[in-house]
């Protein structure tokens, strides 16, 4: 709860010291900020979790950890940020103050125990979203994401609140505890609203997991938005999704699997197949990246459609894998863009040559998306896919490898192009900063990838 | 007062919600059909307010305040909503001098 | 000295060090004595390995706890020659290498592979195996793509994407298997210790087998391999020819056919039949190949299409065949790829029609070509023979028709291997090969020591074969050969 | 009863018209009617603070909005631009099968038990309040967290800073 | 004496590897002395080893001992040991391979003198010996089977010698692969043979066999297959061809390897798996037909052929064409009789044609020669007897084992015995015909090979007149009954036949009928001389040169009966075909054209699914509502 609180005055003091013209001081102070909640956190990590404010948010083990990965990826994020925003213009401090809006959004739906917090927390951190897209006010690229983001984030809204509406007729309560009780209490009479709730907030979550079909939004924001608000999008608000997603239906639904499990299958084989053909012929490593995120997205479905002990675990530890690895990419396209001015696979031709330190963590992070072995993304697979055939979903796991298989090609393609495709380029400049962060994840996607005990030991 | 609740009485819950479901369509009919940002998001309002309406009806219902409650935060969303919104289609006018949503497509395939 | 884990992680601290070495020359002679210390390193397994004694130098740590995953390495009849196998062909390989430039890069990425192969040869936990198995694959996509001939990227990604299929098939197989296990581990011995229903059985064996057979590869699978064989540099092209497809046959004996023995019994005829189709047509297909090295490959493919046979019919004397197969193989495929490399840098082409006459000016080469070619035929007092010979009496015990077309081998692989030695070696010299500079003399080391092994082995093979007995004898016993 | 199914017309004709009407602004003026009808519903619904805080948000704050933001951009009939007929049946035709589907799956069609208030005042002030700053609490502060963010975020947009691209 | 065995092979192998080794820098006289050294030593070693056999004999044992020497490889059940196998047979094939290629190696010394190659050729021939012996000595068929595939190795590397020559090379090859496919025959009978005795010792299969009932499936199959190994290592048909072309190699080695030992090889062993053969009749017809037509086709080409290695060539195709006629008809002894009698007499006239053509400075061709008598007087003597031994021309070693093989067949049948006198008169045709055109008449060489006629040194006049001793003599080793002979042969090598003859049944004939045989035989070879002398002396007739109007007859005969051509049609083409065939259409169009069509499909779906991605908001909100009404749908599905 101290996080939260922190959070938001953090965000707030961010405001002020833009308005007192403290530029320097920005980061600094929202670095220890976020470290300071991030700490907050831990200190009731062995306290016997309970829903506090009346049962409005639960800090489990849970909640805990998807808070800690989302505030410590933003803090990766925010390092990167470093002379990134200034070049956009000077309301420095607006963003920063936005972005930690998000984050808190973020915390609230990893942690939400009452349907109207979910639903907070999700308008905050998409509100913020809208706007942060739209930053680069005079780029149509941007106008056109944030626009876009903002309708369509919007129209799922809608539903997504109808779908707790039907719920509440149904159960009485926006409680989840509640709720989870009419499901057990009465197997066989819950009402059809019930049903219909679920299908619904299933559109809405699904929505902001960006799952086909409704996951139009995701190539196009990802590509318009700056590329530093798209790793935020792709890394912190997937992961939180993906934790109320989880939260809401191992808690709640858990009973009613036959329901949507086929539901959800559906949605997954289409989310994997989507992302991946697509993200087969692109040219650009941005949208790329934006359709193969659809595509992990889809992966980390698997965590609910084999939903049971092991998924929180597993989600987790993609969901971490993942974000490490997109922050590598995307991280490296801001440093490749800056000298060759596009978003291509032609940009980074040639980059072992010049930067081979730069390449190999590129490499690094490449291999763990495709999930070679002694690599994050590797186990993160693994470990999903051992809980769906645990559920015998055996079909389900061949096309994911025939995805899997498919993937290879497009991330291969960037390693292709900087080892093997000779280019006549400058050195790309490779701030202390980016070599931090890059390193760090680096080294953490290899940690995890020997010893994964060391996340899924955390749930 | 009690005139109108006692005329209230004997409503069909259904048809509360038939209600709320034909303004909710009706909603999404006008997102479909409209190009202009604006109305799109009037739209959007409609299916919002139709839902304010169910959860209204359904705290009646129940008679429990949640529900009520709840509408608070809706709303308040959907000022937010609102301000954000507006400043996002403003700041696109500026720029391409239009509301038409089909005008912003270059981000594609 | 026989912590088998020392063994294996050896060859990573030379990728280590060398990663970081830039100079060409340095790296070589670094390379090359890691290797050799490595393949010192192996003898003391040799010296105290104990057919009787089944598993040995095990060792197992807790890996990932929660999924029941363990680091499990240990040797046995099966794994040892293997193990033998890669330490003695990686120095080679090394020496191979040494006409080209490279960086340390280079070596490191061959000795990293070289930890991957020993880790798949000594794995006993499934997972283990898997990150062996990928372990290896990358190192060597690197080595292709970086230092290979024309149309490369292509060529690599198509085998990279076409293996990976592959091995991400048998890592459903695995995960299967694991969730099956009471005990919920990845041991190979609880997955011996399954008693799956035939159903299972029936498309856990083609997970593995496919997985397996693009490795070989064996016949409908084999595509990928002649391009890449021939795009790749030597070095890559000795380490997939001699020692990577040997990680395939290692699988079918250790990790498919007692893991799912009815499956075995339901489709082995159908996969040791392929390894025959595989035999008679990739031999017929090399008969027409100009250029030496693509030659090489597809004569790689109807070895071991024989040798794929040989396992599927499971018994002892083909098991212990192709056991030897898998080494004679290795060698004598090591000797001819370090041909194609000594001709084709000098006469910078691979266009046998090219070439002519080279035993006038080469007379000792002549002679190890001869020698390995002799290997390659299978003739009496080669290593070839004894495979060859112990191979079909099994695989005849199962069919006589599988044998006697298998048998072509002997007639077919006589035509094109003598085929191109007439070519490249005989008749008149011409412009191109007259001007045919003397081996240099690592080139003379590998060829030696290639042809004298080729000579070694043949004249007496029994030392080689004792290694594999026992276990060889233990499995047939445990699943029973293929039912006629 | 009746009451509650002519106002119910209402509501549905005029949010009709404003999705239908070619110009903004009468659309925005239909959505005022349309939105009074709901508040109207409210009281209906005996929750009065409720139809109270509708009425001043919606049709005093929001739809000013709009209608504020039609007049900056002085959009009007002509500048409307308008989807071809195609989209449009398209898009209708979407539209009622969802209404259909959510019918179906509901079955709104068989009649259910009458809504009768239990506690005819829950919708009061103080009802309302005590639930809200008990109970609820936490969202009502967190609220304002979304509504802040929403201002700075409409400030940084709406402002027009002086620095390129 | 027996357990010196194992220095025979010993010493041919030390020889190889010794001179292999230092063939740069020994000195020629060296490398001669130590090469031909070696084999005589050999040689000793193995008359020894016959002494005791011999003796073992006349004391009226057996005469055969194993000897193991080590186990070389075993997997499971299947246990291989390098063991050898000393009896009769196997004792006289040693004196015949080691004394032959003694003389062999002797008259190469003088032959190969100018060789830039001489070390490598005596390497390689001591190689040949160690594995004929190895072949020879073999007690069980394994290491038969090394030896066996060893000296096809060598006769590859020997024809291949002078591999500058491309056509040579190409010849070289050809033998080998159809040596291999007689060798996949081998391999297969093994297995047969495994699986039926469970052994492949022929000290544990022949007992058992001889149990077995006659025209046991099995043992048909075995011995089809045996029998097609030895086609091609024999050169009968259809396996013929290559010995013809093998004649590229140096002359010695076509007397070694192509006349005396190799190419008898497939006889040797039918008459040690004898007792297999006999328990299956149908292949011994068929062995017998093929014998015979063998013996025919080649000696029909042997009439017209120019070339005088060709000449020879053809007649030792049509020799053992004989022999196997003999083992077909079930004179085992016969056959290996004339084994004997031919590998001394086709040896002397090989070496004989060799120190023709050495005199002629490389030229082949008859019709180039003439009138050779007095230039090379040695030559001509011993080439004489050479001929008159090959016609069948009694009192000389031809006649004699002809005449018994003659005898059995007409036991069998009249009509092989007809055929079989076919072929003998054509043989005596040919080869007066060659006497005659080489050394009668006058020279019609160029000037220059006229200056250069010489007689050869000692060292290759010596092997030839021993030789002409030997198949002068050599027909008294077994003369037959009916002339008063003790059969000594017939005798000695009893045991190595009795379970057949036991069997089979003594052959019998009764004297009178064997004489009017003999005669007949005689007087047709004297009759074909004649025939020879008039048309080639008294006309003086010379064959025409190459492209001449020639009958129908005549020119098959000339040209083989174009048996390479069919061949190159039926099968080298087919295969080369099928061989492109496979590499363009199945393995790139078909298979991997499924492998590339399945990446290019999915990126062609990439292509079309993209679009989905228009970029318009209208149409992704469209998009999403259907989406939600098919998840609704799904929910009325539900209830």
């Amino acid at each position: 709860m101290g996080a939260i609180i922190t959070l938001s005055l953090l965000a707030i003091l961010v405001l002020y010291l833009g308005l007192f013209k403290a530029k320097n001081t920005l980061l600094p102070v929202s670095l220890a900020g976020l470290l300071g909640s991030a700490v907050l956190l831990l200190l009731d990590w062995n306290k016997a979790a309970e829903p506090l404010y009346s049962g409005m948010i639960l800090f489990d083990r849970f909640a805990l950890v998807f808070s800690v990965v989302c505030i410590l990826i933003t803090v990766l994020i925010l390092l990167l940020s470093k002379d990134y925003f200034d070049r956009i213009s000077g309301n420095v401090a607006e963003y920063f103050a936005l972005i930690i809006f998000s984050l808190t959004g973020a915390v609230l739906v990893t942690s939400f125990h009452n349907m109207a917090m979910l639903f907070i927390g999700i308008e905050i951190m998409s509100v913020a979203l809208y706007i942060l897209a739209g930053i680069r006010k005079k780029d149509f690229g941007s106008n056109e994401a944030a626009l876009k983001y903002f309708l369509m984030g919007a129209f799922s809204t809608g539903f997504l609140l109808f779908g707790i509406t039907l719920l509440y007729g149904a159960s009485g309560s926006f409680d989840l505890a509640e709720i989870r009780q009419y499901v057990i209490d009465n197997p066989t009479g819950i009402s059809v609203m019930f049903y219909v709730g679920i299908l619904l907030m299933i559109v809405g979550l699904a929505f902001k997991v960006g799952a086909a079909p409704f996951h139009f939004w995701t190539p196009d924001v990802y590509d318009g938005a700056p590329i530093l608000i798209t790793i935020f999008m792709s890394t912190v608000v997937k992961a939180a999704a993906f934790a109320g997603f989880l939260r809401l239906f191992s808690y709640c639904f858990e009973p009613l699997q036959d329901f949507w499990v086929p539901v959800m299958l559906v949605i997954t084989i289409i989310t994997l197949f989507v992302g991946n053909i697509t993200a087969l012929v692109q040219h650009s490593f941005k949208r790329m990246l934006a359709y193969s995120s659809i595509s992990h997205a889809g992966y980390m479905l698997f965590g609910i459609v084999a939903i049971g002990a092991s998924s929180s675990g597993a989600i987790l530890l993609y969901a971490t894998a993942y974000s490490l690895a997109t922050v590598i990419a995307f991280g490296s396209l801001i440093l490749v863009k800056r000298t060759s001015g596009s978003d291509d696979y032609e940009s980074f031709n040639g980059l072992a040559k010049r930067n081979p330190r730069l390449a190999l963590t590129i490499t690094i992070s490449m291999l763990s998306l495709a999930g070679i072995p002694l690599t994050a993304g590797f186990v993160g697979k693994f470990i999903l896919f051992a809980g769906v055939l645990a559920d015998y979903h055996v079909l389900l796991v061949v096309l994911a490898v025939i995805n899997a298989a498919m993937a290879i090609y497009y991330y291969f393609r960037v390693i292709v192009a900087m080892y093997f495709r000779p280019a006549e380029r400058e050195v790309v400049a490779y701030p202390v900063n980016y070599q931090v962060v890059f390193v760090l994840a680096a080294v953490l996607i290899l940690l995890i990838g020997v010893y994964p005990g060391l996340i899924t030991s955390l749930i | 007062m009690d005139g109108i609740i006692n005329s209230m009485q004997g409503v069909p819950l259904n048809h509360y919600i038939l209600f709320s479901t034909i303004i909710f369509s009706i909603g999404v009919i006008g997102v479909l059909i409209r190009r202009n940002a604006i109305i799109i998001m009037m739209s959007i309002e409609l299916m919002l307010n139709s839902v304010n309406l169910l959860l209204a009806a359904f705290s009646a219902y129940s008679g429990d305040p949640a529900g009520q409650v709840f509408v608070f935060f809706i709303m308040a969303l959907a000022a937010a909503e609102v301000a954000v919104g507006l400043a996002i289609i403003v700041m696109v006018y500026r720029n391409t001098r239009s509301l038409d949503i089909n005008t912003l497509n270059r981000l594609k395939w | 000295m026989d912590n088998l884990l020392i063994l294996l992680l050896f060859p990573l601290v030379g990728a280590l060090v060398l990663a970081f070495v830039k100079q060409s020359a340095p790296a070589k002679r670094l390379a090359l004595l890691f290797s050799v210390l490595a393949l010192g390193l192996t003898i003391p397994f040799w010296c105290q390995f104990n057919p009787a004694a089944g598993m040995q130098f095990e060792q197992q740590f807790a890996w990932i706890p929660a999924l029941g995953i363990d680091f499990h390495i240990g040797i046995d009849g099966i794994s040892l020659p293997l193990v033998l196998l890669t330490n003695l062909l990686v120095p080679l390989i090394v020496l191979s290498s040494f006409s080209a430039t490279h960086r340390g890069s280079f070596y490191a990425l061959v000795l990293g592979m070289q930890t991957g192969l020993l880790l798949v040869f000594t794995a006993l936990d499934a997972f283990t195996f898997y990150v062996g198995w990928e372990v290896a694959l990358i190192p060597i996509y690197f080595i292709c793509a970086l230092w290979g001939g024309e149309d490369r990227i292509r060529v690599n990604i198509k085998f990279f994407i076409y293996t990976f299929f592959g091995s991400l098939l048998m890592l459903i197989a695995i995960i299967y298997l694991h969730v099956q296990t009471p005990s919920g581990d990845f041991a190979l011995t609880s997955f011996y210790n399954l008693n799956l229903d035939n159903a299972t059985q029936r498309w856990i064996f083609w997970a593995f087998f496919i997985a397996f057979a693009i490795k070989m590869p064996l016949f409908p699978f084999h595509t990928w391999q002649p391009d890449t064989y021939t795009t790749a540099p030597t070095a890559g092209t000795m380490l997939l020819a001699g020692i990577m497809l040997k990680m395939g046959i290692y699988g079918l004996i250790r990790w498919l056919i007692p893991v799912v023995p009815e499956g075995f019994a339901a489709y082995g005829w159908l996969a040791a039949l392929l390894g025959i189709i595989g035999v008679v047509y990739a031999s017929l297909i090399a008969f027409k190949q100009k250029d030496f090295k693509r030659l090489i490959a597809y004569s790689s493919i109807a070895h071991v299409g024989l040798i794929g046979a040989a396992v599927f019919v499971w018994n002892v004397q083909s098991l212990q065949g192709a056991m030897i197969q898998m080494i004679n193989h290795g060698i004598s495929v090591i000797g001819l790829f370090m041909l194609v490399d000594v001709i084709s840098r000098r006469l910078d082409t691979r266009d046998m029609s090219q070439m002519g006459g080279i035993a006038k000016v080469a007379p000792a080469m002549a002679i190890y070509f001869l020698i390995i070619v002799m290997g390659a035929v299978g003739l009496p007092v080669t290593n070839g023979f004894v495979g060859e010979f112990l191979m079909l009496i099994g695989i005849y015990q199962y069919s006589i028709w599988y044998a006697a077309f298998g048998g072509l081998t002997i007639i077919l692989g006589a035509v094109y291997l003598l085929r191109a030695y007439q070519q490249i070696m005989h008749g008149p010299l011409n412009d191109r090969t007259s001007s045919f500079a003397p081996l240099q003399w690592h080139e003379t080391v590998v060829l030696v020591v290639v042809s004298g092994l080729i000579i070694i082995i043949g004249v007496y093979p029994q030392p080689l074969l004792n290694i594999s007995e026992g276990a060889v004898t233990e499995l047939v016993q445990q699943i029973g050969s293929l039912a006629r | 009863m009746m009451v509650f199914y002519f106002v119910a017309f209402l509501s549905i004709f005029f949010a009709l018209m404003t999705i239908f009407t070619k110009n903004p602004v009468h659309s925005v003026l239909y959505l005022v009617i349309t939105f009074f009808t709901f508040t109207v519903h409210y009281v209906l619904l005996n929750a009065q603070f409720l139809a109270v805080v509708n009425f001043i948000v919606y049709l005093g704050a929001i739809m000013v909005l709009f209608l504020f933001v039609l007049m900056l951009l002085n959009l009007n009939e002509e500048t409307e631009p308008m989807k071809s007929n195609l989209v449009k049946i398209m898009g209708t035709v979407a539209g009622l099968c969802f209404l259909a589907t959510i019918i179906g799956s509901l079955n709104l069609l068989e009649t259910s038990n009458p809504l009768i208030l239990k506690n005819p005042d829950i919708g009061l002030v103080q009802n309302l309040g005590r639930v809200l700053f008990d109970e609820f609490l936490l969202p009502f502060e967190i609220s304002s967290i979304l509504l802040l963010t929403a201002m700075v975020g409409a400030v940084l947009l709406g402002k027009s800073d002086p620095k390129k691209i | 004496m027996i357990d010196l065995i194992w220095l025979v092979p010993l010493l041919p192998l030390l020889g190889f590897i010794i001179i292999g080794l230092g063939r740069n820098v020994l000195s020629k006289p060296l490398i001669g002395i130590l090469g031909s050294g070696v084999v005589l030593g050999a040689f000793l070693v193995s008359a020894l080893i016959f002494g005791d056999v011999y003796a073992a004999r006349q004391a009226g044992e057996a005469g055969s001992y194993t000897v193991s020497i080590f186990d070389w490889f075993s997997a499971g059940n299947v246990q291989i040991a390098l063991s050898f196998l000393i009896d009769p047979l196997s004792a006289i094939m040693l004196l015949i391979v080691t004394g032959i290629g003694f003389l062999i190696h002797l008259y190469s010394i003088g032959y190969m003198q100018k060789d830039e190659g001489f070390g490598k050729f005596f390497s390689y021939l001591n190689l040949f010996v160690f594995f004929m012996l190895l072949l020879v000595l073999g007690s069980n068929y394994v290491v038969m089977f090394i030896g066996w595939e060893g000296v096809g190795l060598c006769s590859y590397l020997l024809i291949g010698f002078w591999f500058k020559n491309k056509s040579y090379a190409s010849a070289a090859k050809k033998a080998f692969v159809m040596n291999r496919i007689g060798d996949l025959g081998f391999l297969l009978a093994a297995f047969l043979i495994f699986a039926t005795f469970g052994t492949l010792e022929f000290s544990g299969i022949f007992p058992k066999a001889a149990t077995m009932v006659s025209g046991d499936g099995m043992l048909l199959l075995i011995t089809l297959l045996l029998f097609i190994a030895a086609t091609g290592k024999s050169a009968q048909i259809p396996l013929f061809t290559w010995l013809p072309d093998a004649m590229a190699g140096p002359t010695p080695v076509s007397a070694l390897i192509h006349a005396a030992t190799m190419v008898t090889a497939g006889i040797y062993m039918i008459a040690r798996s004898n007792i297999l053969f006999t328990l299956s009749p149908v292949t011994m017809q068929i062995v017998a037909a093929i014998g015979i037509c063998t013996a025919l086709l080649a000696a029909a080409i042997a009439v017209t052929q120019n070339d005088i290695k060709k000449v020879l060539a053809y007649s030792t195709v049509s020799q053992l064409g004989y022999m196997f006629l003999g083992l077909g008809v079930g004179a085992f002894t016969g056959a290996f009789f004339h084994v004997i009698t031919h590998a001394f007499f086709k040896a002397l006239l090989f070496l004989g044609a060799g120190s023709v053509i050495h005199a002629m400075s490389n030229e082949q061709d008859m019709r180039s020669m003439g009138g050779l008598k007095k230039h090379l007087p040695v030559t001509y003597a011993t080439m004489l007897i050479g001929t008159i031994a090959i016609a069948g021309i009694p009192p000389l070693s031809g006649f004699f084992s002809k005449d018994e093989i003659l005898a059995h067949a007409f036991a069998e049948s009249p009509v092989l015995w007809v055929l079989g006198l076919i072929a003998a008169l054509f043989t005596s045709f040919y080869m007066f015909r060659m006497l005659f055109l080489t050394f009668f008449g006058k020279f019609r060489g160029t000037k220059e090979q006229a200056d250069h006629l010489h007689e050869s040194p000692l060292s290759m006049t010596l092997p030839l007149i021993i030789l002409a001793v030997l198949s002068a003599v050599g027909g008294f080793l077994n003369v037959p009954a009916a002339l008063g002979g003790g059969s000594g042969l017939d005798g000695f090598l009893a045991p190595v036949f009795a379970d057949s003859v036991s069997h089979t049944g003594a052959f019998h004939l009764d004297h009178s009928t064997e004489y009017v045989l003999m005669a007949a035989s005689a007087i047709a070879a004297l009759v074909m001389a004649f025939l020879a002398y008039n048309k080639y002396i008294s006309k003086g007739a010379v064959p025409q040169a190459e492209g001449a109007r020639m009958g129908v007859l005549t020119r098959l005969s000339y040209h083989k009966f174009y048996v390479d051509e069919i061949y190159d049609a039926l099968v080298v083409k087919p295969l080369d075909n099928l061989s492109v065939f496979f590499h363009r259409i199945v393995d790139k169009w078909l298979i991997d054209g499924v492998v590339n069509g399945v990446g290019r499909l999915t990126g062609e779906s990439g292509k079309y699914l993209r679009l989905l991605q228009s970029g318009n908001v209208g149409f992704y909100l469209f998009m999403m509502v259907v989406g939600i009404i098919a998840l609704l749908i799904y929910g009325v599905m539900k209830f």
